[in-house]
């Protein structure tokens, strides 16, 4: 654009700054375009006739869609919300930040609120009093992390090294997803198999259509599934071809396989479809919870995902974010809470992000931290990749907080990239896939990304990826190749992951297994926050690992670095 | 993977083998651990079978790696007394959907979708459920989506 | 009765039969099954493949493990092949003298000449000679046409435009006279500018007549005999074209040159040769029958045919475990092809087909492993294991079982990696050979003859016919029929050739039309197998001569080609041969053959064949 | 701001010529308009003028030796359902769709309407090149060519700058939607904003 009026140095400078190339917009709430304050929202209320719902936040059970009538069937305790609901929402979120009321106190009234009424409550407060919810309501005692290990070639070789690395940084989930469907069960196997050469028990899953994806746990491929879309209005959830209940139907059949799983929500959807109902982003997020809870699903992963452009751009959008994080807790859902796609310009602004989820904690801080390079990210770029990882480190560091991660030396990071490939080398091997080849493990022992790997044989690794789905390979041939290979302690953590499903144990709200392979859920790691000096706090061991960086000079002998 | 199992008769409450152990979220969670003599795999094995030596000698099928449906009612128990009787309906809804052969689960899902059935269509997939599977719980998730759906017009035309 | 099985471990899958053999020796089959082989064939990894599909076989024939009186495993000795392709021709233009792609949308038609000067300078121009205006990159096409008119209106005698924007029709659409407007070359500033040019664009569906006939630039630039013989390469390389650019420069020149790629040397029993790759691909057959069969080949070190060994040499050290100045090649099969390149110095991002050689090359491995996987699959299957003879002899057996068959046979065994074939004369003995150069080959071929940087297509293009989706309701087949369908197909097939895949239409991404894909497609098959068969049969009939055979049954995967049986039948009926797909035990097509063949051996001679581990 | 590479010289009139039929010759193209095409809106999301949208998706169609038709759809704002119901009226069955913020699609009558030939979904990369090649495989499908499709691209730092208007744009076009309304004949003038 050329202009004839002169612009000071200054004007010039900030103009450069990276934070100018991100979108801003103005609220428009007639259509939804706002965050969390819209003269549109309903008024809380409800009203219960002979243990029915009759009445939600102002509409009569006639005119209910069908977000409302299976929030107000399911959701709701129909016992409890009358009285919950007479408390006034300032006093709620004074429950919610006051130490001596336990998580459980809250629950007890969070279970019989209605959307408008958990609007009402957080509209109250700021973002350090959510933040001071939520490290209270956060389901499990200890946070944790998940990484996204993709390869802009689909290339397995690399996700089991970067699946390796992301594992033995401290990663309890790995996520990877495809540029060429076709090679999802290569790359599973690959994510499988890499998760387990770093620390034991780490748990994976491929982002799929429905139908694959489920077939892909079914044989043990993966060992949970987080996909699984829900919108907050009527339109957009027709949309996604979906309802309520096709969903909880889902939810059911994961469950009925041994399968953990959670859904997938956020704000921003509906109005990026045109479709908000000409209501706020958050009380659209908060229905998405509520049909979350109704069916019976143990968690969510939400923070508005992959629409964090729209939230972003509006005022007040990342506190409506934390918002929708401390909803699901509130609700007693395991949440993930997103910090996992593109966010920003500005590093400044990508901390800013950050912040609200990492410095109270969350069962997993990222719904995907990219484990590679951004360009190798095939869901489009995350929050926070792999050139981060040292700042991740400081950060945690700096302020004593548990973001899930620790530095590890390059020497043990070579290692595990290597083993992790060797492994794989030998249950291609075993099972008859295309071979990897010794150079093929030097270099991504090496790499960064997929451009530093030789390319591989598509279209055999294509064949044999049909051919893994008509032979009905399954997770049991991948710990019987593990053990060919002589890679017997990785056999047994995948073994130890695949027999959870008899056990149903990881089917628990906010479960994880430990390096250990125990199973930590919030039924057996309730959080206990109350106040300070309780609750999880990063100590001792843990707390020695969170102190070591790259390069720390060393109190003894300054002339050296201890690392 | 087609096969389909024995339907055990367990939709009667209170006659049932899971509902007759005494259960402790905070002593017996997770119960693989500390309950792993409740444990029984569909095929009846016991999870202290599952080693890895059994599965090199070939002892362990992938049928084997499956959850049971008196294990999800265990786990159902473990909700409801965790305070969480949504996911505990979940689990139950989940152990009559283990009888049901993976294809089955998928093409009652399809069927689901918006403007994918018609009333009959649903009403008959709730029948079946029932009367082939002693499926309750999901039939009656099917029968409701079936209403809601005539109401709020997204049935099939 | 004794229940056996006989399992042929092949490359890519591994096969089994289940059959009772009563007491005198007569063979009742009960089934077959098939699976993907596990691991390198001859590899103690094989025990996975063979292990499921004996169960399978014998789930068919409704048999327990038990029951199992022996499992009979061919003599499995990998047969590994490597791949290479090298460039052998580069076509060069110097000092710009020659425009020669082929833009969709050429404008105007006829036939200009004139002086060429920028549009910038149209402006300073006199009335006077002609002139060829040359438009830049950046300049719109209605300034560009507007320009021109009022150079014209002034007197200029505009005759011709060459623009480098896709504008050519809508800059002719805009002038008052129109003029051939040749476009999208892409370099229009290395045109040279002063110096004499024509321009030449043709009407829709024909092609050029003046610059791509030597006399006829002879004419338009009124050159001498010595002249006119120096631009015959310019006349040539314009041939076929519906526009074409030619500039006189004192200096400009098209040049094809051959590349220099290396010395191949081929050692054998019967001496050693060496040959010049860039001699063609007849050269290097001639050489190697001059010394056959081949005990080793070579390339020069640093040359190009030294690479591409190397490169083989490498895959099949890996493969096989190895070390690579142990790998002996044993037989090369020499391709000619072409490539598309990028004419080095054109203006417009020209493409020339360039001559290349594709080398596939063969090694034989060690059968050390054999004992080994015999005895794993003694200990997984709980039954006496027996290897049993020669692969060919017991491929011959099998083939035998085909209805309609007799001594004399010669089988071909068209794999993907080699084609093998074997012969048995009456009296029993049976010669066999393998031969580097099959499926892989040509689906490398067709790869890099059209261009299309994707192997998994090209591997498609080899399996399927094609057709082209005329509608969304109708695709004109290969054949010149339509096919119907009352569903639209899918979006990405309008308009395109499509593969008629097993898995649905698949849409060929490139501007070949659908007879120069089968044409390619054919003809790579032809290259491969036909030769190949021919070289195999010949190797293996009684003293070279083929009319010694009366039968050849075709086995292997890629026997169930949809063409290549024929091509083959063809090539062969000259010789008085028949010649067909097998159709093993009358039921299981070219399949099984190996299987079979050593059912029937065990039960001519039980005692024959190694027991292993009992 | 992106570069485009356009300064604003030309200026885009648009006149109606009445209800728009279905069309009988079989080499045209029908480019379908948003309800705030060159109305209400004058710039796609970059800033590109709608005069040089309209104007290279005309030259690419023009360059083929195709006729072009232009039509408004005032009806609905989704691209699927404009380009689609342009396809139904294009005497080839093919049709370009393009809204105000620049998204585009090709689209031919015979596919479902969910369907297209090509879509263009990140406007803010559509760049005047984009277009040309646009207006160009469209025009080669109506001769029953098979063009290469135009390279899609992507740019995952997209959504942090553009995820937000694009959402209000689209919102905004949809205020312009008349329900039902009859799609119009459009006559294009390009005339040079200033004597450049």
């Amino acid at each position: 654009m050329t202009t004839s009026a002169r612009r000071s140095k200054r004007t010039e400078a900030l103009e450069q700054r990276p934070v100018n190339l991100d979108g801003f917009v103005e609220e428009w709430p007639e259509v939804g375009m706002v965050a969390m304050d819209s003269p549109y929202d309903p008024e809380p209320g409800v009203r219960v006739e002979d243990g029915v719902i009759v009445e939600l936040d102002g509409k009569p059970r006639a005119e209910f869609d069908f977000l409302d009538q299976f929030i107000a069937d399911h959701a709701i305790d129909v016992d409890a919300t009358e009285q919950a609901m007479a408390i006034p929402a300032v006093d709620i979120a004074h429950l919610l930040i006051d130490p001596r009321a336990t998580r459980r106190d809250v629950l007890a009234v969070t279970r019989g609120l209605t959307p408008a009424k958990l609007l009402e409550v957080v509209k109250t407060m700021n973002v350090v009093e959510m933040m001071m919810a939520l490290q209270k309501m956060r389901a499990r005692r200890t946070p944790a992390n998940q990484a996204h290990a993709t390869s802009a070639r689909d290339n397995p070789v690399q996700v089991a090294a970067d699946a390796a690395e992301a594992s033995l940084r401290g990663f309890r989930e790995l996520e990877t997803t495809l540029g060429v469907v076709r090679y999802a069960p290569l790359v599973a196997i690959a994510l499988q198999v890499g998760a387990q050469a770093g620390t034991p028990g780490v748990l994976t899953q491929c982002a799929l259509e429905e139908a694959t994806e489920l077939e892909l746990g079914m044989r043990g491929i993966t060992a949970y599934a987080e996909t699984i879309s829900v919108y907050g209005t009527e339109p957009v959830f027709c949309d996604g071809d979906d309802t309520p209940w096709s969903k909880a139907f889902l939810a059911s059949a994961y469950a009925s396989r041994g399968i953990k799983m959670r859904f997938t929500s956020g704000t921003g959807s509906e109005v990026q479809m045109g479709n908000a109902e000409g209501k706020s982003m958050l009380y659209l997020e908060i229905r998405c919870i509520l049909v979350t809870k109704g069916a019976g699903v143990q968690g969510l992963q939400n923070g508005s995902i992959s629409c964090i452009g729209v939230p972003g751009a509006v005022p007040a959008g990342i506190r409506a974010v934390l918002a929708e994080n401390l909803i699901a807790s509130m609700v007693d859902l395991e949440c993930a809470s997103g910090n996992d796609q593109s966010f920003s310009h500005s590093d400044m602004r990508r901390v800013a992000r950050l912040l609200p989820q990492l410095l109270p904690g969350t069962d997993f801080v990222c719904s995907g931290y990219s484990s590679t390079p951004n360009y190798d990210n095939m869901f489009a770029g995350s929050n926070v990749d792999a050139e981060d990882y040292d700042d991740w480190n400081v950060l945690q560091r700096d302020l004593q907080v548990d973001g899930g991660l620790r530095h590890v030396p390059e020497a043990e990071l070579l290692a595990v990239r290597n083993r992790a490939a060797r492994a794989l080398q030998g249950v291609f091997a075993h099972l008859g896939l295309p071979p990897i080849t010794g150079r093929e493990i030097e270099a991504v022992t090496y790499a960064h990304g997929s451009k530093d790997l030789p390319p591989r044989d598509v279209l055999e690794d294509l064949k044999a990826a049909q051919s893994v789905l008509d032979r009905g390979v399954t997770g049991l041939d991948i710990v019987k190749g593990l053990d060919a290979a002589g890679f017997t302690d990785m056999a047994h953590s995948l073994l130890a992951v695949l027999r959870q499903r008899v056990s149903g144990d990881l089917l628990h709200t906010s479960a994880i297994l430990t390096p250990e392979l125990e199973t930590l859920s919030a039924v057996n790691d309730t959080n206990d926050y109350a106040g300070p000096g309780t609750g999880y706090r990063p100590s001792g061991a843990r707390w020695e690992e969170m102190k070591r960086l790259r390069h720390v000079v060393s109190a003894q002998n300054p002339e050296r670095e201890v690392g | 993977m087609q096969r389909r199992c024995n339907v055990t008769p367990l939709t009667v409450p209170g006659v049932t083998t899971p509902s007759q152990v005494d259960l402790d979220p905070g002593r017996d969670y997770p119960l693989a651990a500390r309950r792993p003599e409740l444990l029984k795999t569909p095929t009846g094995k016991r999870i202290d079978e599952l080693t890895m030596e059994a599965v090199l000698a070939g002892e362990v099928a992938p049928e084997d790696l499956r959850i049971a449906p008196e294990t999800l009612r265990l786990q159902a128990r473990i909700a409801e007394q965790s305070g969480r009787p949504q996911l505990a309906q979940n689990f139950r809804r989940a152990a009559e959907l283990t009888a049901l052969p993976d294809e089955l689960v998928l093409s009652i899902y399809n069927s689901l979708r918006p403007r994918a059935s018609t009333k009959q269509q649903l009403t008959d997939i709730a029948d079946e459920l029932e009367s082939a599977y002693s499926a309750t719980l999901c039939a009656a998730l099917v029968r409701e989506a079936a209403d809601v759906y005539e109401r709020r017009n997204i049935l099939a035309s | 009765m004794a229940l056996v099985a006989g399992v042929d471990i092949g490359n890519s899958t591994t096969e089994a039969c289940v059959a009772e053999i009563g007491p005198d020796g007569d063979v009742e089959y009960l089934s077959g099954a098939l699976a993907p082989t596990s691991g390198v064939k001859g590899t103690a990894d094989n025990v996975e493949g063979v292990v499921a599909v004996v169960r399978r076989a014998l789930e068919r024939a409704r048999r327990g493990v038990q029951e199992l009186d022996a499992v009979l495993v061919n003599e499995a000795t990998p047969v590994i092949s490597g791949l290479a392709m090298e460039t052998i021709t580069e076509t060069i233009v110097t000092e710009s003298t020659m425009i020669g792609h082929n833009p969709d949308t050429p404008g105007g038609a006829g036939l200009g000449v004139g002086t060429t000067v920028a549009f910038g300078a149209l402006g300073e121009r006199e009335p006077g000679e002609p002139v060829i205006c040359v438009v830049g990159a950046g300049i719109d096409f209605e300034d560009a046409a507007h320009g021109i008119n009022a150079a014209v209106e002034r007197g200029i005698e505009v005759t011709g435009a060459i623009v480098h924007a896709d504008d050519a029709t809508l800059i002719a659409n805009r002038l008052r006279e129109p003029v051939p407007v040749v476009d999208e070359v892409t370099l229009v500033e290395k045109v040279p500018l002063g110096m004499p040019a024509a321009v030449e664009v043709a009407e829709p569906g024909r092609t050029i007549r003046t610059l791509s006939n030597s006399y006829g630039i002879a004419t338009v630039f009124g050159l001498d005999a010595e002249q006119t013989r120096m631009v015959a390469p310019v006349a040539r390389a314009l041939v076929g074209n519906r526009s074409a650019v030619v500039v006189r420069t004192p200096d400009g020149d098209v040049t094809g040159r051959r590349i220099p790629a290396g010395a191949l040397t081929l050692s054998g029993e019967r001496g050693k040769r060496s040959v010049e790759v860039d001699a063609g691909a007849d050269e290097i057959m001639t050489a190697l029958r001059g010394v056959r069969p081949l005990t080793d080949a070579a390339g020069e070190p640093g040359s190009h045919v030294g690479g591409m060994l190397a490169r083989v040499r490498d895959t099949m050290s890996e493969l096989t475990g190895t070390r690579a100045d142990a790998v002996r090649i044993q037989d090369v099969l020499a391709v000619d092809t072409f490539v598309p390149q990028r004419v080095t110095g054109a203006l417009a991002g020209e493409f020339a087909l360039e001559n290349a050689v594709a080398l596939a090359a063969m090694v034989r491995t060690s059968r050390g492993p054999m004992r080994l996987l015999a005895a794993r699959l003694r200990e997984a299957l709980g039954v006496d294991v027996l290897i049993g003879g020669v692969e060919a002899d017991m491929a011959v057996l099998g083939a035998l079982t085909t209805p309609g068959t007799g001594k004399p046979v010669a089988i071909l065994d068209l794999g993907g990696g080699s084609t093998d074939a074997a012969v048995a004369t009456d009296d029993g003995v049976v010669r066999s050979v393998h031969l580097a150069g099959a499926g892989d080959l040509v689906t490398k071929l067709i790869d890099s003859e059209l261009g299309l940087d994707n192997r998994e297509l090209a591997e498609d293009i080899k399996k399927f016919p094609l057709a082209k989706a005329e509608s969304f309701f109708h695709v004109r087949m290969e054949d010149g029929t339509a096919r119907f369908f009352t569903d639209p197909l899918p979006a990405d097939t309008f308009a395109r050739v499509v593969v008629l895949s097993d898995t649905g239409m698949r849409p060929v991404p490139t501007r070949h039309n659908l007879d120069k894909i089968r044409q390619v497609r054919r003809a790579a098959k032809h290259k491969v197998f036909v030769v190949n068969a021919l070289r195999a049969l010949e190797q293996v009939a009684p003293g070279g001569n083929l009319r010694q055979l009366g039968f050849v049954v075709v086995l292997g995967g890629s026997a169930l080609d949809f063409e290549i049986p024929d091509l083959i039948a063809e090539a062969v009926a000259g010789f008085g041969i028949v010649c067909g797909t097998g159709n093993v035990r009358g039921s299981e097509g070219p399949r099984n053959a190996v299987a079979t063949g050593l059912v029937a051996a065990h039960a001519l001679a039980p005692e024959l064949g190694l027991a292993v581990g009992s | 701001m992106a570069d485009t590479g356009v300064s604003t010289r030309r200026t885009l009139r648009l006149d109606e010529r009445g209800t728009a039929g279905p069309g009988s010759r079989t080499d045209e193209v029908v480019i379908g308009l948003s309800p705030a095409f060159g109305d209400f809106f004058t710039k796609t999301i970059v800033d590109i003028p709608h005069a040089e949208v309209l104007r290279e998706l005309l030259a690419g169609i023009e360059e083929q030796g195709v006729h072009a038709r232009v039509i408004r759809f005032r009806g609905g704002s989704d691209l699927a359902v404009i380009a689609h119901a342009a396809a139904k009226l294009s005497g080839s069955g093919i049709a370009v769709g393009v809204l105000s913020r620049g998204t585009t699609m090709i689209h031919q009558k015979d596919l479902v309407r969910l369907s297209n030939l090509e879509l263009f979904p990140q406007a803010p990369l559509m760049d005047l090149d984009a277009f040309r090649k646009v207006g160009r495989n469209a025009a080669r499908y109506a001769k029953g060519e098979s063009p290469e499709p135009v390279p899609a691209r992507n740019d995952f730092m997209a959504r942090p700058r553009w995820q937000a208007k694009a959402a209000l744009l689209h919102i905004k076009e949809t205020e312009f939607v008349v329900p039902g309304a009859d799609p119009v004949e459009l006559d294009v003038r390009f005339q040079l904003a200033d004597a450049g």
